[in-house]
């Protein structure tokens, strides 16, 4: 009894259900149809994808702003080998990946040896990696966006519209967020993640890889980051250069939304996918509500606030409430 | 005499230009607690530092088990069985008891085809260990440690060296911030640990404590170790001493109980005020 | 030596932009060949789009150029730094926006191009003559000078017909996410049931409007243009799921004026034509074939 | 001797000179300039008025990401009032200001009364404001661009080029640039500052009003912002609604370059304003160096990441030179 | 008997449903020493921050020079010439020492129009007070307290509440991380204080310490205060007792010796292990 009370995730999960009144209230029938689950479901999938790793680097006390420029990489790699160049689709999927796992694994090599912090180093990729994709883009297809038509395998598997409305990136963000649940809560390197946020001097002290892990950290950001490039490029058949600069403040929104704390040491898995999706909704639930687009911002930003007081409270109360009350002190 | 676990021989350390280690030599054998005494800013956590793996010296020889050695980082150091508590941190406000006890060394169990953390052990084991320091308030090892007092957490971080240091455990100021009772389990832990075969590596500004569980002692004065005897062949009077770098107490203490003494009577004035 | 030509333009990685682009360097070839250069001068974002051009128009002119050509975006911001080249006595070529209207008052030589706004007229009007009434603006960067005057051409082209247009502004937690654009998309669609016109301010966003229409079941009802055009668009208008693509030829925007630029600087020629329109043209089902060869070349 | 060599903002002057030196020889003559000086100090003024006071709540442990929207709110403000309802100038600038100031205290009294951190609350006023500005715009403006004409006097002090290049916010940057280097270095708020971004709690315990300062702090960076905001109105003699995250990133980065700690309780004036012209430098260099356009990304990317690591090597040799060689040791 | 400067009436204090401290009463007196001793987690660090308004009690009165007073924070506690050094934290790793020592309370001098911070006399008086407590090694108030070692830092602490503790001192654990000699010198500066009228509360784990310089003594016991005693009323053995939480340290100290006995030979059996 108590045990789920008293789970920290209470907020965020009161936080989301705020939001989803709120817009059940506004937005009707339609946005309690299918499609308009759908609706904020799609934009959570790839959100939460990218939001994982960022929530996982965050609790081992990092950041990584270059997903927003891994994402077109990623998208233009997979339309210019196996578009422009008609390679074969797995090719290009293979190409595309392995250039996420390397800008991460640059980022986690460079914030390991020269003790930068990695908000820097990881803009300093965002900038190069945007740079680059520009630069080769136009060498290479002579052109900033590249059309891509996938097999029907790859289109079934990355690319499609289960039942017209439900991306399938849905489903790989169930499976990410198994993984990475698995890996943070019963996993040995959940808990050197968050030894490493936590105090990462006394972390290295107490013998953990500090410097192993993050790099494998931000390959695994990478990695996912180049997931949802390659799946957007399949889903909406093309690709453009410019860059998915929203997905950079996006991510660590939806992270900080889930409870994770800035300066590191402390989050959930669950937390982090109530946070995606609390995000998710808030963004698109105002398309269902009759009010004009002009104030779109101005509802997000409330709404934020509010989900996260929410959250803050509950999480507070959530700590503070314990099973049986302890009379007699010193307890 | 046994062959040493642990030699040094000619140990420098510096941080660029300020030496903080000269040219130290030292034995530790096991089954024996070395007392490593000194001031504040001797160099004795840089010293053990350099036991554990965190730092490497400037130069000089570390040899263990009679083979050279030279740690490349703490997790290198801890697989050959050293476990150190550092002077400060080593545990996680934001961890569980459990968690935090076996950070770097988790539990596993198998789970299906796969290897997880076991949390059930874990916290089992984190909360007997507490309790043989004497914390008996700790029942639940899902607790976070940033609720817990300072001393607690002293305790858990010594718990947890002392479970994992098969060969050598060091311990920088264990007692530091304890309570009597549970300064006297840790004593009573060292003493344990001694018998079982393990050599200990023990700091301390409490000569009682020096004088209860040391087997042999070393003094560092600025960097240098000034002395280096066993048991029973100094005083307390002259370890007092040299613990405070080689300057004489005498006149401090002579004047602190000149202050006392403008107090309203008090019973058997202590003799050295450490 | 040769002419040293300094374009302004808009962001190096905006699709329509690196097409015009692609025509300045083109043309630039030639300028190099002749031992001058082509320097492109682009903003970082459209945050802020006034200021930021008026300031490359000064970087440009502090580099002692032959040539300028630059969009009359916000002519509020940017018409101080344009007289200023031409007090310095640098000809001037005003391009892409503003019309031969700015380009007389600055003194410029030509005005080359189309207009952003007579773009959105063109698109309006196309739409009436298709039988939409009641179309959606997809806008993804609202407040940005160049995407408002889309927009509200597009409004004012199809109020002349008796239709009306309405502006669907997105938040900029939206940008650069194509699934958060079509999800918007869908749901202004689900909720407007009158709605029977989407336009977007660029081509990539007309991808994701596709997707919503399709995912909002109104294939049939709902039809689609896009300002700006790519080779995945051009491709569904061939097979019938796009009405039209609003082209403003952006490639000869950039290649008529550093060409035009050149052979003044170098020859002292000059065109009698003015202004040099480029547009609006409208792609659709009757003339697609040819463009898709000048796409896929990255020229159209 | 050594005092100069061993101030830590000698990494922030060499990593400075190194892209000036970079652009000095690939940009030429024309960088060298006064049009090329101009060029890059009339970009790092506006940025360095908004980097002074988003450093100093950086060192207070803080962030402000609502500087983005409340730059365009205040050109939008002082544009309606006083281009559209052509009210006086001075009530114009008094209206931008104070709504600078007003946002900066919603964000310092949430902070400090809910606890939830500054990222979180200051990135939703950064979309409420946005979403208010772009909203009330279209109600009282029915645009979203308005011109406005200042008077000679109020073009004079906010809105001119002195030589015809020069703006005159670089003077505004420099009296900031002394007032603020006067309350860091010289004054008991600075003590203050450092301490609350050091250890918070320990501040509060040493008896310092964290709470106002706080509150104080993101007043300053409302007001900075709106500053630049209204100055950028008068100097262009319009307005535009825009998401400008733009000033957000490129504030934090000028700062962090600047050698300030992202987590607070280190950093210097002098630091910043190293940090901006650096930032300034990196971006306009690129226009005078004949390189593709295309590659601009690439490069700043690089660039930023050489100018970091320079001055973290530098700062850390600065740190570990000692004035006279100290043998003996336990010193 | 004078009337106290600070008196506690019925004090209760409770973290949500955690209840701390129980009904605590009692009376810190000029020019008296009163130690605060007690178990890991009794509840002391708790007592002295509601003294010093880090926390205000859930219940009770609290009473400064006869008037009730309540503190909204710390800050309005330091205006009324209480000084606090807490057990953690309290200095600032990447300030300066001079800044450090006067964080919060600035030294000022005019410079033309304005009233700048007057870092030179601020660093003079910061290494002075410093040198007061026999750290002799520092003499650059420029240096940034992470270069300190562990007891460099707490001796600037307690520097810092010795310059400002105009009326009362509170001193949690001010001794746990110093040598010998520097611990020496805090307890001198504590009899100094105690000689110039002010009120000090002085927590510590260390019995000698405590007898040193205590003219009253209160022992919390979980939370709720067990004995409330003078110099000279009680023997050393059962204050340590009640250090101890009450248990009976008899047992355990055996247990010590035993193991002792087992290490060859040893000088003077230490009575008390503390
Ligand atoms: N990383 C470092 N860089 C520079 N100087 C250091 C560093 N670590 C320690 N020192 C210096 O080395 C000296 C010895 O420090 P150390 O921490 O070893 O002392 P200690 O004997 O453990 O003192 P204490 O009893 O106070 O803990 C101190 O003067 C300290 O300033
Ligand atoms: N903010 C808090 N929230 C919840 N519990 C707390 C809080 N602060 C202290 N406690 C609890 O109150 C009890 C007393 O803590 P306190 O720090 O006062 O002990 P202490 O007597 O100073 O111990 P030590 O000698 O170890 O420093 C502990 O059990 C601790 O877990
Ligand atoms: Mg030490
Ligand atoms: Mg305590």
């Amino acid at each position: 009894m108590g045990s789920l009370v008293r789970r920290p995730e209470i907020g965020s999960l009161i936080g989301l259900i705020v939001v989803f009144a709120f817009f059940s209230v506004f937005g009707g029938m339609n946005f309690l149809s299918a499609g308009g689950f759908a609706s904020w479901l799609n934009v959570a999938a790839g959100l939460g994808i990218v939001a994982l790793p960022v929530g996982l680097l965050m609790i081992a006390g990092h950041l990584d702003l270059s997903v927003g420029s891994v994402i077109p990489a990623s998208s233009m790699t997979i339309a210019i080998v196996s578009g422009y160049y008609q390679a074969p689709i797995l090719v290009g999927i293979a190409a595309a990946l392995c250039l996420g796992m390397a800008v991460g694994f640059i980022n986690g090599l460079v914030v390991v040896r020269t003790k930068v912090p990695s908000f820097v180093v990881t803009l300093a990729t965002l900038f190069a990696v945007a740079g680059l994709t520009l630069g080769l883009s136009v060498i290479l297809a002579g052109n900033t966006s590249v059309a891509l038509k996938g097999g029907p395998v790859a289109k079934a598997l990355l690319g499609q519209f289960v039942g017209g409305k439900f991306q399938v990136t849905i489903f790989w963000w169930i499976g990410a967020v198994l993984i990475v649940g698995l890996l943070l809560n019963f996993s040995r390197y959940g808990n050197w993640i968050f030894a490493m946020g936590g105090d990462s001097v006394s972390a290295r002290n107490a013998g953990i890889p500090t410097e192993r892990l993050t790099i494998s950290l931000f390959v695994g950001s990478g990695l996912c980051s180049a997931f949802v490039g390659l799946s957007q490029a399949l889903l909406y058949n093309s690709a453009q250069v410019a860059a998915g600069q929203s997905f950079i403040f996006n991510s660590i929104i939806a992270v900080v939304i889930g409870g994770v704390l800035l300066t590191g040491g402390y989050g959930s898995v669950v937390g982090i996918v109530l946070g995606t999706m609390t995000f998710a909704i808030v963004n698109q639930g105002i398309f269902y509500t009759g009010f004009d687009a002009n104030w779109a911002s101005l509802i997000i930003g409330v709404l934020l606030l509010v989900a996260v007081l929410m959250n803050n409270t509950f999480r507070n109360m959530a700590l503070m409430y314990s099973p049986r009350s302890k009379k007699g002190a010193g307890k | 005499m046994k062959t040493p676990l642990l030699k040094l021989t000619g140990i420098n350390k510096s941080f660029g230009p300020i030496d903080v280690l000269h040219d130290i030599s030292l034995d530790v054998h096991a089954g024996e607690v070395l007392c490593l005494l000194g001031d504040n800013g001797a160099g004795k956590s840089t010293l053990i530092k350099i036991l554990s793996g965190v730092h490497k010296p400037s130069s000089g020889l570390m040899e263990l088990d009679n083979k050279p050695v030279s740690f490349e980082g703490p997790s290198e150091a801890s697989e050959q069985g050293i476990a150190t508590v550092h002077q400060f941190g080593g545990t996680f406000p934001l961890m569980s008891i459990g968690r935090s006890f076996f950070v770097g060394a988790e539990p596993t169990r198998r789970w299906g085809p796969f290897t997880i953390y076991d949390r059930a052990r874990a916290n089992g084991i984190a909360v007997k260990e507490m309790r043989e320091l004497g914390i008996t308030r700790i029942d639940d090892g899902d607790r976070l440690v940033g609720g817990l007092s300072g001393g607690e957490r002293q305790a858990l971080a010594i718990a947890r060296a002392v479970h994992f240091g098969a060969k050598l455990l060091i311990l920088d100021e264990p007692t530091a911030a304890l309570g009597v009772k549970e300064a006297a389990h840790v004593l009573r832990i060292v003493l344990q640990a001694r018998q079982k075969g393990i050599a200990v590596v023990f700091i301390t500004h409490n000569v009682i404590h020096a004088l209860t569980v040391g087997d042999h002692f070393a003094v560092l004065i600025r960097g240098a170790k000034a002395a280096d005897f066993r048991k029973g062949e100094k005083s307390r009077e002259e370890i007092t001493d040299l613990m405070a770098g080689g300057e004489q107490m005498a006149e401090l203490e002579a004047e602190i109980e000149s202050y006392m003494v403008t107090g309203e009577g008090h019973p058997e004035p202590a003799k050295h005020a450490h | 030596d040769g002419a040293k030509i300094f374009v302004i333009g808009g962001k190096a990685d905006d699709p329509f932009w690196s097409k015009v682009k692609k025509g300045a360097d083109d043309a630039g070839q030639l300028v190099s060949a002749q031992g001058g250069s082509v320097t492109w001068l682009g903003p970082q974002n459209y945050d802020n789009l006034g200021p930021d051009a008026a300031d490359l128009i000064r970087t440009a002119l502090s580099q002692n150029p032959s040539a300028i050509v630059g969009p009359d975006w916000v002519p509020e911001a940017m018409d101080e730094a344009f007289k200023a080249v031409v007090d310095a006595k640098v000809p001037l070529i005003i391009y892409n926006a503003g019309g031969m209207e700015a380009a007389k008052t600055l003194g410029a030589m030509n005005y080359i191009g189309s207009d952003e706004y007579e773009s959105g007229v063109a698109g309006g009007e196309n739409f009436a003559k298709n039988g939409s009434k009641n179309v959606l603006c997809i806008n993804s960067l609202p407040g940005a000078a160049n995407t408002e005057a889309r927009c509200k051409g597009l409004a004012d082209g199809i109020a002349k017909h008796g239709g009306k247009a309405s502006q669907l502004p997105l938040p900029s937690t939206s940008f650069g996410n194509p699934t958060a654009v079509a999800e918007a998309i869908k749901a202004a669609l689900l909720k407007d049931e009158t709605v029977d016109g989407v336009i977007t301010i660029s081509a990539g966003d007309g991808n994701s409007a596709a997707n919503a229409v399709m995912q909002a079941g109104t294939v049939d009802k709902v039809k689609l243009g896009t300002f700006d055009m790519d080779e995945t668009g051009l491709q569904r208008i061939k097979d019938g799921t796009q009405l039209f693509a609003i082209d403003q030829q952006p490639y000869l925007q950039g290649f008529l004026a550093v060409s035009l630029l050149n052979s003044y600087v170098n020859f002292g020629l000059d065109l009698p034509t003015k202004p040099v329109l480029t547009g609006p043209g409208i792609v659709d089902a009757s003339n697609v074939e040819a463009t898709l060869n000048g796409v896929a070349a990255g020229a159209r």
